[in-house]
């Protein structure tokens, strides 16, 4: 019999601190496959951020420079300025990148850095205890939204593939999720494209990973897959935002 | 008087719960206590730990080094913080899920109680914490076993007010296998 | 004609896998591994297309999936 | 006696400032301060106040300096990155002589470190991390009780001498959980504030700023702070003094370190050591005084500190000529807390 | 005779320091006659931020607060939460609200914060020197951008009325001109739409107002007045883009 | 001798810079500095390097950083408020000892302040702005040959000590013209950067991180950076005297002051009184031997700053128990720059 | 019909008012007050029309312009 | 030797040019030389001032509060610095600009100079600043007029170069006007 499946090159052979059914874990491994298919493993480097996925290092083999939080694309502006022969992305969760890091974001998209930004939106800040976050739904309830986020206060969940599609800078944006096989294997060819963009020296690449946190939601595995496929996917819609380069 | 105890386990087996109840009977028994739990990163991987000092005066470090006992709840627990007590102290250990024949601590009083079992007869697995707690106050006389069971209302929301004597059942249980 | 092997050690008991078979062949064990978890197992191995969509979604890379004489999957 | 509370020492500092009249708050999440927000975002709605949870640090300091210059008393909390971004926004409100509360419950570092207790925040606390040359209070809590008790403390200094008021403290004393008396806000008199911009209406225009530009201006308004700051000096510093009477050797140390040391310090009694503790409680304005009594006696200090040596040049800025100063200290991280068997022996070393 | 045109109470008789042909001095006075128009001075609490209009409280007759660079959105919101009954703007250069400020100003847009912004944008630090701003069209020649903005380095000119649009805590949005008594007049009828909103509190309103820096752009002050309709309104369309109450 | 430039402070800084191969710069406009980035602007692309005028000065520090990551030799300014903003990425670089140069033009605050020359950045500098309890090289020079030669240093200081440097200077330095002698780049043996991330090729990985949880990880790499700083204390600290030898009172002053206060004490020699000038270069690792040598004989010290006293601390710090260390501050705003004339008076008055 | 009056010395001589106005009756003066500029002048004041253009456009408030019986411009 | 002076006036008349010839004056000399401008905020409003000294041996201070020389080319210049000079000092002024009736200043020499009349006649008003240099040097000697126009080539543009000769003129002019 033939191997269908196997664990990436790029991705070490690890237990993960990840929390069951936390969608970082495929999230990962989806952009270790695209590293893997690309052959850029030997030339990346990896920009951390804070939040659930700080150990970046410690999953993907590859080098690895942390970020301060939110300040990724900052860095990954410093290290591909420096290195542009390399292959430069950020992962970054939804209160480093849509909170905090809201300019270095912007910034770095509208300047059309040649890096892509891998962003997991799930919708709270994971690792320091389910904070409400700017993608939070109304209504959602966090540990700082008890009554659930209030529109008239707090605002609307923000939609960061739509906003950065806005800038000239960004030449491809898409939101996914891993859900389910049909989403996860769409999730792939986004990632995988968005890999190609830098690859080819297309410029600014994006991807927003629809991402469940079954422990901060206080929900079961399987409830919070659920809730990506249903109420998130309903206000944040999957698909292509942007799709400027023809290959 | 001043008591300090390290109460280690899973996250699950109640372990701060423990701690919190403690706290509690102490400061109904006009005493002062510290509880201070493991966190963040530390509890990673599931695991729960808490520091619980009650004095007569001023508790002075929430910080101890050395307890003079500790209640170990899971095998991890008792690798970690097995050689920690004082020498001459004790060690209340939960036999039900920890293997105790690699620990080597001669200058200590060992106290193995199959909790989970115990908890389990009660009814509830849920209450190794409290046959724990049991075992630990009539062990070392730190808080009377009336005040824990008055304790209970304070330690435990609302909700779970009508497990009130199952709970104090659990405690007299743990209180039941240890001679002072 | 295919066939799955799943790390008990890796897996976390996230369930996940179990509703991503479309043959419905996987569920969570009773038994718990070294870190609490009960991982998945498969009732009926011979039932197994090998079409990989469970190890696909495994979060923790947990199941590796094999088929007979057929381009790998990607 | 009033009911003894259980309460955690993060949980007792939103607590006290609910009760010191504080309605607005506004924060970023951060590990081990988190229960702050979160307490608050339960219970400010309930009071019509208003909690924010901000896009950052930056925005959360600047929307206190624009609550508290309409005279609100108002709060934000983080931790050590936090605070740093927090800097600029800091030196404004000294510079506009703002009133209004910051908390750090600080963990290791340098960088992003660890969430372990650190003490290591020191200099950028009382020195000013931010530019300028300005100062804020400081509070350096050891208790749940203080970490309430100085919270309220810290809105009337705040309000008293018109300048942000820093509670500094780290894991130890904000993760604890203590009795706590739930006291009473303190019945301070305080100064009106007829400063604050609230629409001018028919009366004068009020600005609230830090741009000085006429000749001698900021010269002369950077004099009035230093005057202001050794007035604080002057009539604020507070600290604990334990078994210093017949002390050989006497413990500097503040914060969880000092209920650290004071266990340390019992058992050296219990040894027959005379050793006792000098406990700074306001680390700004710092209790030179205190140290400079102490030492016209007592000729042995042991600085003790969660960092590689901060505070103990206070210490001996302050001490007596001929006073020996040594100090001991643990640079913070995942299982590096000091405890009292260890400082035992530091103690007896100097001793 | 009856007099025409005079000077708003709102602001007072003194002369600026703006240099000759600033568009400085006109949005301000367009702010002024929109606060007298609705009655609002009495309870209006400006918010100066760190640019050529620092001297906000030198030329409105109103209450002020000083932001930090960029933060003038964070501080409005404090004032406003804190004092809801009052009128609230923010005046901010492109420096400090499209380079710096990014976050804040998305952010207090999202929350949709009770609050009027007027948003200068002259494509350059004026205060500073003439620096290339974010808003600095492509092959303009700045002190940083000596040899012209290069977009494929720099980024494209940032539109931020229209990124704003996107925001659904945004309520109006428009972009205006005072280079002619046509696009004048316009607006002075948008800013007074956009004080409306707050007045009727309807939420977040935005004013991008093109403006001539001539001593930046080393141009006399009748040839910055026409780059202003010309090169910059041709990038930067003037119009309302969100308009989401009826009065 | 080679041809004497005429060139302005900030124009030197940045000559030096690319003199020393730095070729990557990021910065965002601020005044009295704004020269630095518009000279790179104008020169870095000649030279295939990049200048990227960043959206804040958070984003230009981490720009840095991630340069620095990758082994380049990398700058960044700005002035003091802009430098608050980056105490969080200089606590990062500090944590993950990247090299990197950052020069603050400082300004006078708090907060807004004004644009004038000030020294009152001096502890948020040298004791740390940001968290974490790390240190920094600073450097302070007071003419324009400084400018560029202490710029340079600054550049071989971070790669060899793999620490951030930053120079602190003023507006009196950064816009004052003076002749240049364009030195090359001292040939100095720098280590290799066998840490640099630049894609693991078929190597070990290589990661670039503040971040250490382990049980004692942090507390010992915490203990590895406090010897780097000891051993840099020991090698590194510089400074000038000036008619040192049989001074009775020592003026100590860094910088545009100790400029000002040459001249002072010039006018007080042509009085006839013994006066001399120590004047630290390296403000972080301070010359403390210098001032503990010198103080065994001459017990007179007037320590003369733009601000209401920092330096002084580590002066009096430094300096033999028996001196006196007296202060003149002259906390800074527009026309407030102390003169010659003024500074001999005080000279007098503490002689 | 118009009258405008020009502030000489808050006026910085920019021309603005020079081109809004449509009956093209300002320039700038030779002289220089009292700052070194220029200041804005009325040629040929009985063509004002009041229609107050010149003094919407200018930035530093520097005209005023008055009509006989119409309901003041807003 | 130690010579500092203040060179004061309107932006547009020449009075960092001014400051900045006289240092490169300097240089060719062999000697040292600093020049301290006002900027920003100082310079709003119009105004432009500059610093120099210039001395054989270290400079020293690059600020002075009372120099031995001010070189006056407007009204607000004399208000703002006539009163700094050290007594004993010279006041250089631009006397078709300003009005020196309420000047009093006995401690100090003051000469008048109608710097706007030279340079009109030499033909271009903007060369006010050479005039007042070419003064300034001869007065008193801090710099040679040879080093003053050799200076030239380095102090303008090259675009400018061919104002040398132009400029050269006002110096002599200036320089004329005054007797050491
Ligand atoms: C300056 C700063 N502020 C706050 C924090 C605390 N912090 C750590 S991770 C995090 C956010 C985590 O949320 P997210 O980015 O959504 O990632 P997730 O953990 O959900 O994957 C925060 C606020 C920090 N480390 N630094
Ligand atoms: C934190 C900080 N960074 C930089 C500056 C310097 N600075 C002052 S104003 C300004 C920008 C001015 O440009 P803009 O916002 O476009 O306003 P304008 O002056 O053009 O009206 C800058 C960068 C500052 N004061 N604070
Ligand atoms: S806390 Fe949430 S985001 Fe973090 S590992 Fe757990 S499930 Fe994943
Ligand atoms: S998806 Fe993976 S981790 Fe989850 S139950 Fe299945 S095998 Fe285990
Ligand atoms: S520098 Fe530009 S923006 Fe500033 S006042 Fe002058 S013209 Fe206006
Ligand atoms: S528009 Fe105003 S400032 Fe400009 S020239 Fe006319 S009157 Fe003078």
């Amino acid at each position: 019999m033939q191997q269908v499946f196997k664990r990436p090159v790029s991705l070490k052979d690890v237990q993960t601190h990840f929390c069951p059914g936390c969608h970082h874990g495929t999230i990962h491994r989806l952009v270790a496959e695209a590293m893997d298919e690309f052959g850029v493993q030997q030339r990346t480097i990896g920009v951390a951020s804070v939040g659930c996925s700080v150990f970046l290092y410690g999953y993907f083999d590859i080098d690895v420079v942390e970020a301060p939080h939110g300040r990724a694309p900052a860095v990954a502006t410093g290290v591909k300025r420096a290195r542009p022969d390399s292959f430069v992305f950020t992962y970054q969760g939804d209160g480093d990148l849509a909170a905090i890091g809201t300019a270095e974001i912007i910034h770095a998209a509208n300047r059309g850095e040649d890096i892509t930004v891998i962003f997991v939106n799930n919708t709270t800040y994971g690792m320091t205890g389910g904070q409400m976050a700017p993608t939070t739904l109304v209504g959602q309830k966090t540990s700082t939204s008890p009554y659930g986020r209030n529109q008239a206060k707090d605002g609307a969940p923000i939609r960061m593939a739509e906003l950065l599609t806005q800038l000239e800078g960004v030449a491809f944006a898409a939101r996914v999720a891993v859900n389910n096989p049909r989403n996860l294997l769409d999730a792939k060819k986004q990632i995988k494209r968005a890999f190609r963009y830098q690859v080819e020296g297309k410029g600014f690449s994006f991807i927003e990973a629809l991402s469940a946190c079954p422990t901060n939601w206080g929900m079961n595995p399987i409830a919070a897959n659920e809730r990506v496929g249903g109420e998130m996917a309903d206000y944040f819609k999957l698909g292509v935002y942007k799709d400027t380069a023809e290959f | 008087m001043r008591h300090d105890v390290f109460i280690a386990g899973f996250g699950g087996q109640g372990v701060l719960l423990a701690g919190n109840l403690l706290s509690y009977a102490a400061i109904i028994e006009g005493k002062n206590v510290s509880f201070f739990p493991a966190y963040g990163v530390e509890k990673r991987g599931g695991a729960a730990m808490c520091t619980v000092v009650i004095a007569d005066g001023e508790v002075g470090s929430p910080v101890v080094g050395n307890p003079s006992v500790a209640v170990i709840l899971n095998q991890i627990s008792l690798d970690k913080y097995g050689a920690k007590v004082k020498p001459g102290g004790v060690c209340i250990i939960n036999s039900s899920l920890v293997e105790v024949s690699t620990f080597r601590r001669d200058d200590c009083e060992t106290i193995l109680i199959p909790m989970n079992e115990i908890a389990m007869e009660l009814g509830d697995a849920r209450m190794v914490n409290m046959v724990a707690v049991g075992a630990y106050a009539a062990k070392t006389g730190a808080v009377a076993l009336t005040s824990l069971t008055a304790a209970l209302k304070e330690a435990l929301p609302e909700r779970n007010h009508k497990y009130i004597p199952a709970n104090v059942k659990a405690i007299e249980a743990g209180a039941g296998r240890v001679t002072r | 004609m295919g066939k799955i092997e799943i790390d008990e050690l890796r897996c976390k008991g996230c369930g996940l896998c179990t509703i991503a078979c479309p043959q419905k062949l996987l569920s969570l064990s009773e038994k718990i591994n070294n870190l609490g978890y009960t991982p998945a197992e498969i009732s009926d191995p011979s039932r197994c297309t090998g079409c990989a969509l469970c190890a696909e979604i495994c979060p923790d890379v947990a199941i590796l999936a094999f088929k007979n004489k057929t381009v790998a999957h990607k | 006696m009033s009911k003894r509370l259980f309460v955690k020492g993060n949980e007792a500092i939103a607590m006290a400032a609910i009760e010191a009249g504080c309605r607005y708050y506004f924060g970023y999440p951060i590990t081990p301060q988190s229960d702050i927000p979160e307490y608050l975002s339960r219970e400010l709605p309930k009071l019509n106040g208003e909690f924010i949870q901000a896009e950052s640090e930056i925005a959360s300091i600047n929307m206190l300096l624009g609550a508290s210059a309409t005279g609100v008393r108002a709060m934000t909390s983080s931790s050590s990155p936090g605070i740093s971004l927090k800097q600029e926004g800091i030196s404004y409100m000294a510079g506009a002589e703002l009133p209004g509360v910051i908390v750090n419950i600080s963990r290791s570092g340098p960088g992003l470190g660890g969430i372990d207790a650190s003490q290591a925040d020191y200099f950028q606390s009382v020195k000013g991390g931010g530019h300028g040359g300005y100062h804020i209070v400081v509070l350096a809590p050891s208790s749940v009780q203080e970490m309430y008790d100085l919270t309220m403390l810290a809105f009337d200094l705040a309000d008293l001498y018109r300048m942000p008021a820093m509670i500094l403290g780290d894991s130890v004393v904000g993760q604890m959980k203590e009795p706590l008396i739930a006291n009473k806000r303190p019945q301070t008199e305080l100064p009106v504030k007829d400063w604050v911009v609230r629409g001018k209406g028919v009366g004068e225009q009020r600005v609230v700023k830090s741009l000085f530009l006429g000749d001698g201006e900021l010269e002369a308004h950077n004099n009035r702070l230093h005057d202001k700051y050794m007035l604080l000096s002057a009539r604020e510093a507070r600290w604990e003094e334990f078994e210093t009477a017949d002390a050989e050797l006497v413990v500097a140390a503040f914060g969880s370190t000092a209920r650290i040391a004071k266990t340390a310090i019992m058992q050296a009694r219990q040894e027959g050591l005379k050793v006792g503790l000098l406990r700074p409680i306001t680390l700004y304005p710092f209790p030179q005084r205190a140290f400079a009594d102490l030492t016209r006696r007592c000729k042995r200090i042991l600085d003790i500190e969660l960092n590689n040596g901060q505070m103990v040049e206070d210490v001996r800025l302050s001490v007596a000529r001929d006073a020996e100063v040594h100090f001991y200290g643990r640079p913070p991280g995942a299982g590096s807390l000091p405890t009292p068997e260890e400082l035992l022996e530091q103690i007896k070393k100097h001793y």
